[in-house]
């Protein structure tokens, strides 16, 4: 069987345009079993609203239903990349959840193979994506910066476990890395890191389409944590730990080196004895599911884990968790730049739901982080909103 | 002022669009593999009757043809079959009421199945409906003349339907039914008020005398016990398996299902299911439910008889665990068993399921000789067996009546296939309209004559409505 | 040539008359005690459906009101309201089609329940109907907004039509629902063809959209294992009464039926019955029916713990005796003790039996608040107990529906009382209207307001669909 | 309770308009056991086919329901009593069908009420009734003739059983006459008779409505029995059996002498082993009860158990048989003399339905007797008619 997660526009010639319009990936579902012994397994539940573009502009072509009938029609020639389609590809928020529903079609995949065919045909984005992807390819990050990364900390250059802070934790939440980097060493971990070498990993400029760029970017990262001798790559960010895991080996063939996300880490340290949360922090707290973690690479359990460790905390769950979670609004950056009030707008919706669980929301994404943050403070949304390496900090009695 | 700016009026800028790329989604669907396109030119999103009203008038107003959509293709709306305005009804999902003492259920048009369902259990009632999926919703399923299934004892969904509330194509917003009474206290109880019922007049109706804002169902209690039992026959046995489904039937079982092995090659294929017996050609599942274990014993003693005094011998756990994941089946959602399946039919048959007869309704006791005559064409067109399966699945109706879907699995863009489907499909229809059969089908110029020309006493008295309800026909005008 | 002329030229000389005495036994029904006499001025017996459609020719050209009517004056058609063609469809009673395996039946519209019951029997079928009585006939039942009581897991008569054939009031036969199908092979199989459903247009029109000629129902298994069981209450437990109604109905059992002990006065009376129990003031009726003697066990236990549950107590063999007796009680045919009985009634009120309410449609869950308005008017106005006895007499329906009725004992030459009922009834109405109920009367000028205000949209549409399927207004003109 | 059977037309005062229109009085039922568990016991099992009246004429006026109708109407003034409510009026068979099915309201006596007020009012009869009134009034028998009742042997004027021929018997069918002497005699009765001191029983006056002339006959028939010393008197008319038996009472108090049919007679003498039947009589046979033996006076057994002690006589019952029993057409002697045509079809139509069942039909009245016959002739239809008497006489090797 085909991989589809590496397929182009053309390897979906034979698909595209099978869907059956079945509406699983945005209606109200999907599914209950046929036999009404019981209520859907948790697993079959999804949540009522799932597809943050359809709940935001409602219409049919702004789901993946609506985006696979399009690309079936480019492909087959049938209609244009006009101004009216590249929004419609573009407000995707690539949570993952109509892949997580339609294992058959993933139509998610032909989203994006769609957005390279665009990116190959040489017409124009969203903006600001052309801007931002030429601040990857000159500055190495997506904020355009000609300052180059700086770890708040100063770390060995080469080391067998490379901390790999991103963009955000580079440039915009030094705490996040702060917090992560003195709470791995208090585990006694040798960390390292590329320092000013580290580049953007590419992830915006996969999700622009633009394809080349990131396979650049992959090649640049991988040669260099090669070269500083990584036997583990650790990673803050949620996109960053997505395109390293399961976009760079695509790109660069199999890594050399083990790829983790730094929850999966603190769940391990915890499961060694490595560490251990000795400070209590109290309150109902509820732990937002990144979608490039969750949905996009299956870590769900491990974060849950470090946060039920920590004494006085109780862990509680929002209607929409797991595997059923829902969009922080960022939607693969790509929202948040392009489409800001519906970013926003979604933002508020999580937001919300979160308050009628808890009354703080813990996430392990600096992108979610600072986005639904930054939405409470403008919303005035009585939340607070914490990310994960922090929160283990304070546990641990370590200042950052 | 033109028509996009009065929209707008009426909706605000946000939910109407002429954009081709929107339009373009809201095509007549694409998946029948029919060639069959026709777009609106405005999508306007709707989300009160009032706006409904509105929109309606406007069209009078203009002579637009108005056509309303819900979520799903599939006991959803099919699109235009003329331009104009789509009237998209998703946002109209809310829930209305549920009276858990009177067993009844109000919703809005758009609200799906699934929503309705979810709530309903936890109300300890039910729908008796095939159609649990995400997308058919409340109202499609009632005025679409397709798919829209139940179970053997109640019928199809609109034999639960109790009640509309409709827009008029004059803009008037009316209740019919049940919700005639359902701003009184005694709420949407009844569906025969007194008076003739008008609640049918919009069933089946492809919306064309109104567009349907609200529907009230009557529910059912939600049993504590079910069981499920599989028998099978061989081919030669089609006699019986017609006696087992027309007792079965009689006795009043909850489901009776039937189909034949096609249905279980992609099962087969991936070694998912042992390989169905030698001479097993047709499967019956039984679907029985009860109110205490007892009960139950019984009941699945019933019909472990009537398989036994036809001679059906038991496929054990096939029923339960085929229905364990049919649902997810070719509707392929969070199930990695079922989407694998689903991928690998995808990648033998380089294509998909396209129904060659959707659906077919006829006696019960007319099912050999409507299998038999399936068999002949499918044979002569090559497509009965591997790779295509001209797969069989009926569901055995109150009041002696099969509705069957017949559909094999080609690739859309193989112009062979297609075109024999098409012949076997034409060569079938012939003999079956002459014989009384009823073709159902989303897109009436997909209907065959037969249709109407069985039934011109009928046709000529739809018309007659038609023109007095709405003399601009811009509901589904073509419908009639 | 004049209309008598032109008649009898369509009919035979013998089948038509405009004498006044043989009109005189058409005027509506002089039953109800309503001092409410219409009568026709020609009254013509009709054999075919072609005679019926030459007929309406004639009378569309004359402007002539035609009123239908069956044999039976409850459930059967009232009577003309204005003058006109009085239709006597009598003659049209044949039985067209009994098909055992796929249970239908299709009978002229004259045949009257009993008839086609007798000849279902035959055939291991059944109609669930209360109306087997000789005259009710299938059309009219179907037709007429009144009283066509079927059986609690069944709904009513109208559930179970499935088709018609129509002379529409241009003179047009046409066919609906599944007789649209009947000179197919396929014959008449199924009430839901394509399209919407016109079946829905002429049950309880009064015939207003046309004359229906021929009716095709659906029937059931006839099974061979049956009990009744009747539990009391005293009046205090009403809401239990309503409980055990609702789960009853939610349990689909055959028939759950309610009285008040009213109903056995005249039995009490000449001591047929041995008296009540003191603390017995509602009766609730269980019929259960099964494939087999252990199934009807396992049906038996349900209804008492059913019963048990909500503190009914057995009233054994009341509901056998009664029932033995029942469908001759009022209707007092050949069955000695019966008209015994009834004669008693008769010589002890000086009258007979006058609906009070005829019938009402409300909400089970409403059972408790509906009986105590009955009750607070009914005492009002001194008509409660003994000798008039309000007795309440409710059919619990599937969908959680109460079909009541409650008639008094008094002679209708005596102004007093027949007023006294007139002034409760309309007393009544206004609290019952308000909340939404439904009044059923086979008289549409004596159907309150509320039938229409109700339901101003349903009653907008059906005369928009009366002006354009009968413009000279003669059927049941009047009625839309 | 009173006995409706002695009212007149105000006596319905309270009844009258009480009719519920049910229609099982001529409709198709009366009405199944509401309890399915099985077929309607046959003594609710009434035929489709009931009432003559409404067969022939189809117009619900022409039934029970609707003269019931008619009758209250009349009673309160609202109707004249006009040619076509005496058409009406006159065309019931008097066959007490409807009296079966609904004994509540026992609409036959409404009708003969109605009748009798019709005479009362002096409104004109239809023909030939005022002739045949004026008849039995003149010439003491039905059929105007001058001559004067003659019992075709020779019998004593007086004894203990008396033989009451009657119009018929005495007229018409002297071999009836002849048959049932000469079968009395063989089992030893010495029968007796008023020979030409018999006078008509004045049926037909009392189903005029011409109760006046009905009392009278009752007064001398009842006188002259009393002075020849009766202890019995027998009948061959059902028409005068149920006159004798039920009328008569009510016009002179009670009898003081048994009144019996000779079907009834034969029975008793069969079990008492008074007579036999020794010679064979070959064929299905069928009996055809008369309303006036049947319906009006109960005799359903007798007359079949005689039949069936004939050797050789296979004894099958017509569909319509017993209480169900259909009239002959004969109609109380009514419709046979005013509606003949009417009288005619409904013959035609009882053989028809003999011919469905055997090859010989048998009935028990001389009225009966002669116009099924008559008409089975006229229409050619091939069915034996026999009366009783003959038979039994036959099966006896009596000659008559």
């Amino acid at each position: 069987m085909m991989d589809l997660s590496q397929a182009k526009l053309e390897d979906f010639r034979e698909r595209l345009n099978l869907c059956l319009n079945c509406a699983a990936c945005f209606y109200r579902g999907p599914i209950v079993p046929h036999n009404w012994r019981e209520l859907p397994p948790p697993e079959w539940q999804a949540p009522s609203k799932k597809c943050p573009s359809f709940e935001y502009y409602r219409f049919r072509s702004h789901t993946a239903l609506g985006r696979l009938t399009l690309a079936a029609l480019v492909w087959r020639k049938d209609f244009p990349i006009s101004d009216d389609l590249i929004k419609i590809l573009y407000t995707c928020a690539g949570c993952n959840m109509c892949n997580e529903i339609c294992q058959t079609f993933l139509p998610l995949h032909s989203i994006l193979a769609l957005r390279e065919e665009v990116v190959e045909r040489g017409i124009a984005l969203p903006e600001p994506l052309p801007e931002m992807n030429a601040g990857i390819k000159e500055f190495h990050n997506i904020f355009g910066r000609k300052a180059k990364a700086k770890t708040p900390e100063k770390l060995p250059a080469e080391g067998e476990d490379m901390y790999f802070a991103g963009c955000y934790a580079n440039y915009r939440l030094p705490k996040t890395a702060t917090a992560t980097i003195r709470v791995l060493k208090a585990a006694g971990i040798n960390i390292a890191s590329l320092g000013e070498n580290e580049r953007c990993c590419g992830f915006l400029a996969r999700w622009s389409g633009n394809r080349a760029q990131a396979e650049k970017s992959a090649r640049y990262n991988v040669e260099a944590m090669k070269k500083a001798g990584a036997k583990r790559v650790i990673l803050s960010c949620a996109h960053g730990y997505h395109m390293w895991k399961n976009d760079y080996p695509r790109y660069v063939g199999q890594l050399p080196f083990e790829v983790i996300h730094v929850t999966e880490l603190l769940a391990k340290l915890l499961e060694e004895g490595k560490i251990a949360f000795r400070h209590e922090i109290n309150g109902k707290i509820t732990y937002h599911d990144p979608c490039f973690l969750g949905r996009h690479g299956k870590v769900y359990e491990q974060p849950r884990k470090v946060l039920k460790s920590i004494p006085g905390l109780e862990l509680v769950e929002m209607e929409r968790c797991g595997k059923w979670s829902y969009c922080c609004g960022a939607g693969a950056k790509v929202i948040l730049n392009c489409y800001p009030d519906f970013a926003r707008a979604v933002a508020k919706e999580r937001l919300r739901e979160a308050q009628q669980a808890a009354d703080t929301l813990v996430t392990a994404c600096p992108v979610c982080f600072e986005h639904l943050k930054k939405t409470a403070d403008q919303e005035a949304i009585r939340l607070k909103v914490r990310d994960l390496p922090t929160l283990a900090a304070e546990a641990m009695g370590i200042e950052w | 002022m033109d028509l996009m700016t009065e929209l707008k009026e009426i909706i605000g800028t946000e939910r109407v669009s002429d954009s081709a790329a929107i339009c373009q989604a809201y095509s007549y669907s694409c998946f029948l593999g029919m060639n069959w396109v026709r777009k609106p030119d405005v999508v306007v999103i709707a989300e009160t009757p009032e706006q409904v009203s509105r929109i309606l008038r406007l069209a009078n107003h203009h002579k637009v043809p108005v056509t309303p959509r819900g979520a799903a293709g599939q006991g959803g709306h099919g699109g235009p079959l003329q331009g104009g305005i789509l009237l998209d009804l998703t946002p109209m999902e809310k829930i209305i009421l549920i009276d858990t003492e009177n067993m009844k259920a109000v919703a809005e048009a758009g609200c799906s199945f699934f929503k309705l369902s979810q709530e309903l259990f936890k109300h300890g009632l039910m729908l008796p409906t095939a159609e649990y999926g995400p997308g058919p919703n409340v109202a499609a399923s009632a005025i679409t003349p397709v798919n829209a299934f139940g179970k053997t004892r109640y019928g199809r969904n609109i034999d639960l339907v109790e009640g509309f509330e409709a827009v008029l194509p004059d803009g008037e917003i009316i209740t019919v039914g049940s919700m005639a009474y359902a701003d009184k206290d005694f709420g949407p109880f009844y569906r025969y008020i007194t008076g003739p019922d008008l609640v049918g007049l919009f069933t089946q109706s492809n919306g064309a005398f109104g567009i349907v804002t609200k529907v009230a169902y009557r529910c059912l209690k939600r049993s504590p016990h079910w069981a499920f039992h599989s028998y099978y026959w061989p081919l030669s046995r089609i006699e019986e398996v017609k006696q087992t489904l027309l007792e079965g039937t009689a006795l009043e079982m909850f489901d009776v299902h039937v189909n034949d092995k096609y249905k279980y090659a992609g099962l087969e294929y991936i070694k998912l299911l042992p390989p169905l017996p030698e001479d097993c050609h047709f499967i019956v599942y039984f679907t029985v439910n009860a109110e205490t274990g007892e009960e139950l014993s019984i009941k699945e003693k019933a019909v472990h008889d009537l398989a036994q005094k036809y001679g059906g011998k038991l496929l054990p756990g096939l029923a339960e665990s085929f229905f364990a994941i049919w649902p997810t089946f070719f509707c392929p959602v969070s199930n990695p068993i079922a989407s694998a399946i689903s991928r690998v039919v995808l990648d033998v048959v380089k294509g998909n399921y396209m129904y060659i007869y959707d659906s077919l309704t006829y006696p019960t006791s007319w099912f050999p000789r409507v299998y038999q005559k399936l068999m002949e064409v499918g044979k002569k067109y090559d497509i009965w067996e591997s790779p295509r399966f001209a797969v069989f699945d009926g569901f055995a109706m109150k009041s002696q009546v099969m509705c069957s879907q017949t559909w094999a699995f080609v690739d859309y863009n193989d112009e062979y296939w297609v075109g024999q489907i098409q012949k076997c499909r034409d060569e079938f229809r012939e003999w079956f309209g002459e014989r009384g059969g009823v073709f159902q089908s989303m897109l009436p110029p997909l209907t065959p004559d037969y249709t109407w020309t069985n039934q011109p006493g009928a046709h000529q008295l739809l018309r007659i409505i038609k023109r007095a309800l709405d003399p601009n026909n811009i509901l589904s005008p073509g419908s009639f």
